[in-house]
């Protein structure tokens, strides 16, 4: 065990935008992983509509908790970017606080997500509709989950000591993805929640 | 100013949303749809037009990050970072967490198709390798310097890996000769448990002896074991259906339940 | 618990020394050097290629007379195997191909010390690997893109478990890709603006944009195949009974103008080999630059999926499609008036430069080929032209990469190949592509369908046919040539300068082979796109 | 463990690493709130279990009050019968276990290692997970109020079937057994750790037989901690299982043994009475002499006694069983050894009074409590004795007759003494003297308010009121001393509130007094040799001890005719409390985090198993980063012994320097 920690060199330092350019083009193809659902979804809708059937039973999709999601993901916007400008202050506390409270955002999301699919009552083999909306709110679940355990082992480095004034890529990129999947929501909210 | 790489990504977001205006008014759009994402009137082929859209969107977010950072230019991140140049990588350890978690990552494919047992065990493998790799990362820019950062890695990973390690290791070697037991005919398996422990004995004696393991023969188990997880996915799904009673039933119930899901629905 | 016992005087310095390298299996699983990694991507590449050339033949061999040849056992098989061929050869060869190649050189030629996110990397490389695998392993027992007769049971498993496979290697593909793009944009050394960058490199971030944004959209329908075979409604595949629409809605992968993309590279690849062969610079870089962006740009995918919605009447796509040509067509003159400009090579031409003007011209010929097919009164969407084009882009990209890997062998595999024996290949490989090509268009021209097992209707068809197994074997030939080559240089290598070519751009110099972490010290401050050349006469090769 | 002996060499001109172990680098004081909750300095650690404790203090003194008003007049309807039992529950329990018992522990991480002559206690860390454990058990208990359907409502002593499900169907037991689980934690970490310090910290020449009482009070009391705990632990876990978990070892249909509860209760119970009452006597025996101007009297007598308390007080426990059928014999055996008990306790006393006997009596605040203790005690004491006759204790038992006699031992004995050690001690910890006038009101009021509660209690014990009861009719003769009893409470609270006043007047007052030096009382012990308030690193230089009552010595010589003659003033002999550079142990955050997990477990026990996971995370995560946790300092192979300076001073030579001028080089 090194008896001492505070003698040891300073880490050299890194190309700031690396991560962050990797994490851009990440975030690219997650967004239009999701816009090839989307897409499909939409088209597959229209069609539907064009052939006069029902998509969704009346009434089965509610706005109300898919608008809390939305507003959750807008307080979530903040606090993502107040862990990157505490971390960019050095304010670790601050930064840990604001972490930890996006990930509660995301489960919250999560949480509400969940209870909006058991509330539909849809089944993957009902009808186009349900199916696609599975599909839909499926690959946004995958895409929340990795947004979120990129944030958690974000902050494990952090809890660790990485990160700082000097070095605060690595929390810009989590909260660059975290944007990137509030953005898939906002598209998904409009395109299935409010024009059903 | 605009950069090369503004350029590019923004010539990409005019050409995808002019492509897609124009593919929305040549199949079909109507009124000013293809101009509004569809607020007024039909935007045509909607796959194409999202997909072109949504490209436009993506590379107009690429253009807007590379612009603002100067294309990344090292001249730019030496500014930004206040020095006068930085080297454009730090040296970074070799890992066996990227191939075990490519080999993870196939146990998750394979175990979508082939049962939850294989994909959770991906799963698994993909959230060790999560961590371990993060912590990896953690440690290579711990402090400047390379031992104490290996130090400090074992120091806090340690206590973690061995006791896994060591458990996973008896797992295994308990699983795998329970399975040669129980396939083996009454005095077989006797044969077997001598020769198991010999060969026990003998790697002990192997590594008291040579206690730095060639790091060729690491790599070579680590292979293996892979290889095992994949194959013993794909034994499981080949011969595992007859063991395994619960198989058959789960598809049966999902079935069921579809069906049921389906009656509610359609009334 | 001792953690650290070396004197503190070693442990300072061993932090700047590069990391050992061990050699053997445990570099290939944990390397963290991108030349390492290139390399697991380039090999496997290799053998991938071997073995869709092959499948290659077979099918072809088999589309003589379904009727009296039955290779693989039913028409089933015979769909599954034509389906694996043109995934294989994009996803599992083409690209691979180039991204292994710009693993290797494009972190040198940028003047970086390593690629971004090595360990990435790594994991990219081999989930390519074990993505490849699973997906041939599933096809060949019984999976595939669907199934003509619209077989069930068992076959669904297998069918879930190819699309999970094609899916694996795309993530993979877009993961190295993403890779390499960062090294190009944030890892570049000190003067290197991102105007002065290789045309290689320029192309792969090019490339790799068009990549990060076409194949997720294959992801997503992938996704909604997996999800709809396992028990969702049924309404694209009419599950249980999977059948064509499988690889109906996957198709656009394969078709105009995704397809483009697996060969953008080709424009770099070209780009970086002429001017060196010319020994002047490219006549004009930047316009080179421009040229390859657009050909990206008209690369770009996805939006036309006939599965949804056949919308390939439309404007836009004939525009995308006849709009291709050019930059191609503008990239080959720039290349050509480079050779022009400078010393033209006398004698024999070195096998790089066929393999990267040979691409050129069967990308060019590709987009021709392509700019016929999408002109409406012709017909030619859904006959054998789509093959015909596919195939010319396929062949283009391998002998890109093929050339590229001639010329970077010093860098990749710390050898020189054979020049003479990379000549003949090349040159075969050219002619069994146009062969390939030229033959299936031909016989789209006639309207013999694409797809399915079926005779042409007329005689030139059943020749062309024929012919175009000619060709498949042709290409073949000359895999087996540039493969037996590359074997034999490691039979018996040849000696490598560090510089043999007189390049123009950093890859060339560092030590061949390269040493971890490239360069013995930083590059010079880079004053323009051929660093290289902008050095006093008589210093050649930047290192020690 | 030092592994790298040396810091690494650094080329020049790099940088340090700021933190390479993130939050597991041992933070730096700095002067704000986080100090507190960060230390492990055992001055602050003793700060806040005092602190802590007066608040449980006045929270179970608001339960007492409750209570009395209740029972002011006959038949009141104030608080319903059940309500009723859960405060008198939460009364008791909160008075012994969080009140007295911290108390105790207050003046034990204060003082021991200012006695012994130590920089600290053995185990830093462990005292503030004591600590943190403590008040998170102490919190969590409170919690029932709020979250658990009302606080247990079974009695301090919880006797089953009463604690069971079917008595007692709210969480209030669920959170009285596990909120004592986790104190129990918290006392037994801290017993362990007080022990070693007494027994390995001690200044080199402080034999144990030359340890002020007090300190040989108090590590008997972590010898009856460390030996009465588990065996509560066990019952507690017993009970836990059976209400939690279907188990039936309190059931005695299902053949438990009845008596199981009450046997592992009073096993534990008795000793706890000790655990409270040894630590007053070590305080009254250090301030007794002090204002007697004498030595103590018989200070391997006081020793001895004490320690003999200690072992016999395992065997007295079923006296607190005597009707519950366990027959003749064992009634007769406790009854003897309930009564020879008293013999080291009178010993005591006896010695006191011989202290004070032809002393220079000096009646200061502290003086006065302590000489209140004794005769308070010494009725508490002999009102037991009355109950060691087993005929007698049968009329009494559960009467008013018991509520009064363990009022005057505790109170009387305990928290009287308590308040002796705090006017005291005060200027030594806070830098200020608490006012004297006040204080002696302060006491008058208190002893007054005390003999008026509790006083009559005997009385209505010995007319047979019963004890536990929520209200009484008229009629029986029990009006006039409930009533009195009630009056003699509102006085005792009064005077508690006084003594806050006290506090808050005299802090204000305190910076245009004279400071109180290092001595004010000159008095005989260790921890009056250093400046006041105690410096950060408590000695410059740790003393040699060559004689019991050290510091006296240093003071006053005895001459051949026996005089005694003053050879140096306090101040000229006190340690100047100047020394820089004394290695101190680190800061951590990790015994608050590993404490802050164990309610979360508690509450996953009664409410929802993932929460256990949580807590169990949190827990055990607090352990993992506690154990790697560095020593950050590059000259850490321990703590507390010598002096190190620190690597990066360049002056560090000041630290020997400024040391050497003190007393140690003209005494030493």
């Amino acid at each position: 065990m090194t008896a001492t920690t505070t003698q040891l060199a300073a880490p050299a330092i890194r190309r700031p935008r690396t991560v962050l350019v990797g994490t851009m083009f990440a975030s690219g193809a997650a967004l239009m992983t999701y816009f090839g659902v989307l897409a499909v979804y939409v088209s597959e809708r229209a069609d539907a509509r064009d052939a006069g059937e029902e998509w969704f039973p009346e009434g089965v999709i509610e706005l109300g908790p898919s608008g809390w999601i939305f507003w959750t993901l807008v307080l979530a916007a903040f606090t993502v970017q107040w862990a990157v400008q505490a971390i960019r202050n050095d304010d670790r506390p601050n930064a840990y606080i604001a972490l930890a409270l996006t990930g509660m955002f995301g489960a919250a999301v999560f949480n509400q997500l969940w209870f909006i699919i058991n509330d539909t009552g849809f089944a993957l083999a009902g009808t186009q509709g349900q199916f696609l909306f599975f599909v839909m709110t499926g690959t946004y679940i995958v895409f929340l989950i990795g947004a979120v355990v990129f944030l958690a082992l974000t902050t494990m480095r952090a809890l660790f000591g990485q990160f700082g004034p000097s070095q605060d890529d690595g929390v810009a990129a989590a909260a660059m993805f975290w944007h990137a999947v509030s953005v898939m929501y906002w598209v998904t909210w409009i395109a299935i929640f409010v024009t059903k | 100013m605009f950069t090369t790489g503004f350029k590019f990504f923004f010539g990409l977001t005019i050409a995808l949303t002019i492509g897609a205006v124009a593919y929305g008014y040549s199949t079909g759009g109507e009124h000013v749809g293809p101009v509004t994402l569809g607020w007024k009137g039909g935007v045509g082929d909607h796959v194409g037009y999202l997909v072109l859209i949504g490209g436009a969107f993506a590379s107009a977010c690429f253009a807007g990050i590379i612009v603002a950072f100067r294309d990344a230019d090292p001249a730019a991140q030496s500014h930004y970072m206040g020095v006068e140049a930085i080297a454009p990588t730090t040296p970074v350890t070799g890992s066996f967490w990227p191939v075990i978690g490519a080999f993870g990552g196939a146990a998750m494919v394979l175990g979508l198709v082939l049962g939850s047992a294989v994909f959770v065990l991906g799963l698994v493998i993909c959230s060790l390798v999560a961590i371990e790799w993060t912590m990896d990362a953690w440690a290579d820019r711990a402090t400047g310097d390379a031992e104490a950062n290996k130090a400090l890695r074992d120091r806090i990973m340690a206590p973690f890996e061995i006791p896994v390690a060591g458990a996973l290791g008896v797992a295994v070697m308990a699983l795998a000769a329970s399975r040669i037991f129980l396939n083996a005919t009454k005095l077989g398996a006797v044969v077997w448990a001598g020769l198991i422990a010999v060969i026990i004995f003998g790697l002990g004696i192997l590594y008291a002896a040579r206690p730095k393991m060639n790091k060729n023969v690491i790599a070579g188990l680590v292979l293996a074991v892979g290889v095992a997880v994949i194959a013993g996915g794909i034994v499981t799904a080949v011969d595992g259906q007859r063991d395994f009673e619960h198989h058959g039933d789960d598809h049966g119930e999902e079935h069921g339940e579809d069906h049921s899901e389906e009656g509610e629905a359609s009334e | 618990m001792t953690m650290t016992e070396s004197p503190p005087s070693e442990a300072a310095e061993s932090s700047a020394a590069p990391l050992p390298a061990v050699g053997g299996l445990y570099d290939w699983l944990t390397t963290s050097d991108h030349k390492a990694i290139g390399r697991i991507w380039l090999r496997f590449g290799a053998l991938s290629l071997l073995f869709f050339s092959v499948i290659g033949v077979l099918i072809s061999f088999e589309r003589l007379d379904a009727d009296a040849i039955d290779v693989f056992g039913g028409v089933n098989s015979y769909f599954q195997m034509w389906s694996l061929y043109r995934f294989g050869i994009v996803l599992m060869v083409a690209i691979p191909l180039f991204v292994g190649l710009a693993t290797v050189i494009t972190p040198m030629q940028v003047g970086s010390t390593n690629i971004a996110f090595p360990r990435a990397a790594l994991a990219a490389a081999w989930g390519y690997v074990l993505g490849s695998l699973i997906t041939v392993i599933s096809v060949l027992s019984g999976g595939g893109w669907g199934a003509l007769d619209g077989v069930s049971g068992d076959e669904a498993d297998a069918i879930r478990l190819t699309l999970l496979g094609t899916g694996m290697v795309m993530v993979s593909i877009i993961l190295g890709t993403i890779c390499v793009a960062t090294t190009v944009v944030s890892l570049r050394t000190s003067g290197m603006g991102l105007t002065k960058v290789p045309l290689f490199a320029w192309s792969m971030l090019v490339a790799g944009s068009v990549w990060v944004l076409t194949l997720p959209v294959a992801i997503a329908n992938i996704a909604i195949l997996y999800i709809d075979l396992s028990g969702g409604a049924g309404l694209f595949v009419g599950a249980p009974n999977p059948s064509f629409d499988v690889y109906a809605q996957l198709a656009w992968i394969l078709d105009q103008p995704a397809v483009y993309a697996a060969a953008v590279p080709v424009l770099g690849v070209a780009g970086s080999i002429i001017p060196v062969v010319a020994k002047g610079r490219q006549v004009s870089h930047e316009a080179m630059m421009i040229l390859i962006g657009l050909a990206g740009l008209l690369a770009i995918g996805g939006w036309s999926q006939p599965f949804f919605g056949d919308e390939r009447d439309t404007l836009v796509y004939i525009a995308f499609g006849v709009a291709a040509l050019v930059p191609v067509l503008a990239s080959l003159g720039g290349n050509g008036a480079t050779l022009v400009a400078g010393e033209a090579p006398v004698g024999i031409p070195p096998a790089h430069m066929v393999g990267a003007l040979g691409s050129m011209l069967l990308f060019l010929a590709a987009t021709a080929a392509g700019a016929l097919r999408v002109i409406d009164p012709l017909d030619l969407i859904g006959t054998t032209a789509d093959t015909g084009v596919l195939n010319l882009v396929a062949v283009a990209a391998i002998l890109g990469a093929l050339g590229g890997w001639w010329f970077w062998a010093p860098k990749t595999d710390g050898r020189l190949f054979s020049g003479i024996q990379g000549l003949g290949a090349m040159t075969v490989l050219l002619l069994g592509g146009v062969l390939l090509g030229a033959t299936d268009m031909i016989a789209g021209f006639v309207d013999t369908p694409d797809v399915l097992l079926a005779s042409a209707d007329d005689s030139l068809g059943d020749a062309m046919i024929v012919l175009s197994m000619v060709g498949s074997i042709v290409v073949l030939l000359g895999v087996l040539g540039a493969l037996g080559a590359i074997a034999l240089a490691y039979v018996k290598p040849g000696e490598a300068d560090d510089d043999p070519w007189g390049g123009h751009t950093l890859e060339w110099a560092t030590a061949t082979p390269p040493p971890a972490g490239n360069f013995a010290e930083p590059p010079a401050r880079v004053r323009s796109e051929a660093p290289l050349l902008d050095e006093t006469p008589g210093d050649e090769g930047g290192e020690s | 463990m030092a592994i790298i002996e040396e810091p690494l060499a650094l080329t020049s001109g790099e940088q340090h690493a700021e933190r390479p172990l993130g939050v597991l680098t041992r933070p730096q004081a700095n002067g704000s709130w986080k100090d507190w909750v960060s230390t492990v300095d055992h001055k602050k650690i003793g700060i806040m279990y005092g602190v802590a404790a007066m608040f449980f203090f006045l929270l179970g003194g608001l339960e007492a009050l409750l209570i009395r008003t209740q029972l002011a007049f006959p038949e009141s309807g104030f608080l319903s019968a059940d309500v009723y039992n859960q405060i008198f529950t939460m009364h008791g329990v909160t008075m012994i276990f969080l009140f007295v018992m911290p108390s105790a522990a207050a003046f034990a991480n204060y003082l021991i290692p200012l006695q012994i002559g130590a920089r600290d206690v053995a185990f830093p860390r462990l005292n503030a997970l004591s600590f943190w454990v403590w008040l998170s058990g102490a919190i969590f208990l409170n919690t029932s109020w709020i979250v658990g359907g009302g606080g247990a409502d079974c009695g301090w002593f919880c006797y089953s079937p009463n604690s069971g499900i079917t008595f007692s169907p709210t969480n209030g037991v669920d959170f009285y057994v596990i909120g004592l689980l986790i104190t129990g934690i918290a006392s037994l970490v801290s017993a362990v750790n007080l022990a070693v310090t007494c027994l390995n910290m001690r200044a080199p020449g402080m034999s144990l037989f030359r340890m002020p009482v007090l300190t040989w009070m108090l590590l008997v009391t972590q010898f009856l901690l460390a030996f009465a705990l588990p065996v509560i632990t066990v019952a507690l876990l017993l009970l836990l299982f059976d209400r939690q978990f279907d188990s039936q070892f309190f059931d005695p249909e299902a053949g438990a043994d009845p008596l199981l509860w009450q046997h592992l209760f009073w096993i534990f119970g008795h000793p706890e009475v000790y655990i409270i009452i040894l630590p007053s006597f070590g305080i009254i025996s250090e301030v007794i002499p002090a204002f007697s101007r004498k030595p103590i009297f018989g200070y391997s007598f006081m020793v001895f006694s004490g320690i003999a308390i200690g072992f016999m007080g395992w065997g007295v426990w079923a006296h607190h069983m005597f009707v519950s059928g366990i027959g003749p014999i064992s009634v007769f055996a406790f009854s003897m050894a309930t009564m020879f008990i008293a013999v080291p306790t009178g010993v005591k006393i006896l010695n006191w009074l011989a202290t004070m006997w032809g002393g220079k009596l000096n009646f200061s605040t502290a003086m006065l409590f302590a000489v209140g203790t004794v005769t308070m005690f010494t009725i508490g004491g002999l009102s037991g004795v009355t109950h060691s006759l087993a005929p007698a204790d049968t009329q009494q038992t559960d009467t008013y007759y018991i509520v009064a006699h363990f009022h005057y031992v505790i109170f009387g004995g305990g928290v009287l003494g308590l308040f002796a050690g705090v006017y005291f001690w005060w200027p030594k910890v806070f830098g200020h003297l608490l006012d004297e006038r006040r204080g002696k009101i302060h006491f008058w009021t208190m002893l007054i308010g005390f003999n008026l509660t509790f006083g009559p209690m005997h009385v209505l014990g010995l007319q047979g009121m019963s004890r536990r009861i929520n209200t009484y009719s008229s009629g029986f003769g029990f009006e006039f001393w409930n009533l009195v009893a009630t009056i003699g409470s509102y006085i005792l609270g009064a005077s508690v509130l006084f003594f806050l006043w006290n506090v808050y007047k005299s802090k204000k007052e305190a910076p245009n007094l004279p400071a109180p030096g290092p001595d004010p009382w000159d008095a005989r012990s260790l921890e009056w040799s250093i400046p006041s308030p105690t410096p950060e690193h408590n000695f410059d230089e740790i003393p040699v001890v060559e004689s019991q009552d050290d510091w006296w010595f240093r003071k006053y010589n005895i001459e051949d005719d026996g005089s005694v003659v003053r050879i140096s003033s306090a101040e000229d002999a006190a340690q100047k409390g100047d020394a820089v550079g004394v290695h101190l142990p680190s800061p951590s955050f990790w015994p608050l985090v590993l404490a802050i997990g164990l309610p979360l477990i508690g509450y996953g026990v009664i409410f929802n198993l993932w929460l256990c996971v949580v807590g169990g995370l949190l827990t055990g995560g607090a352990i993992y980063a506690w154990v790697l946790e560095p020593v950050d300092d590059p000259d850490a192979d321990g703590h507390g012994h010598d002096d190190h300076h620190d690597g990066d001073d360049p002056d560090g030579e000041l630290a020997t320097v400024g040391a050497a001028g003190d007393h140690t080089e003209g005494e030493g």
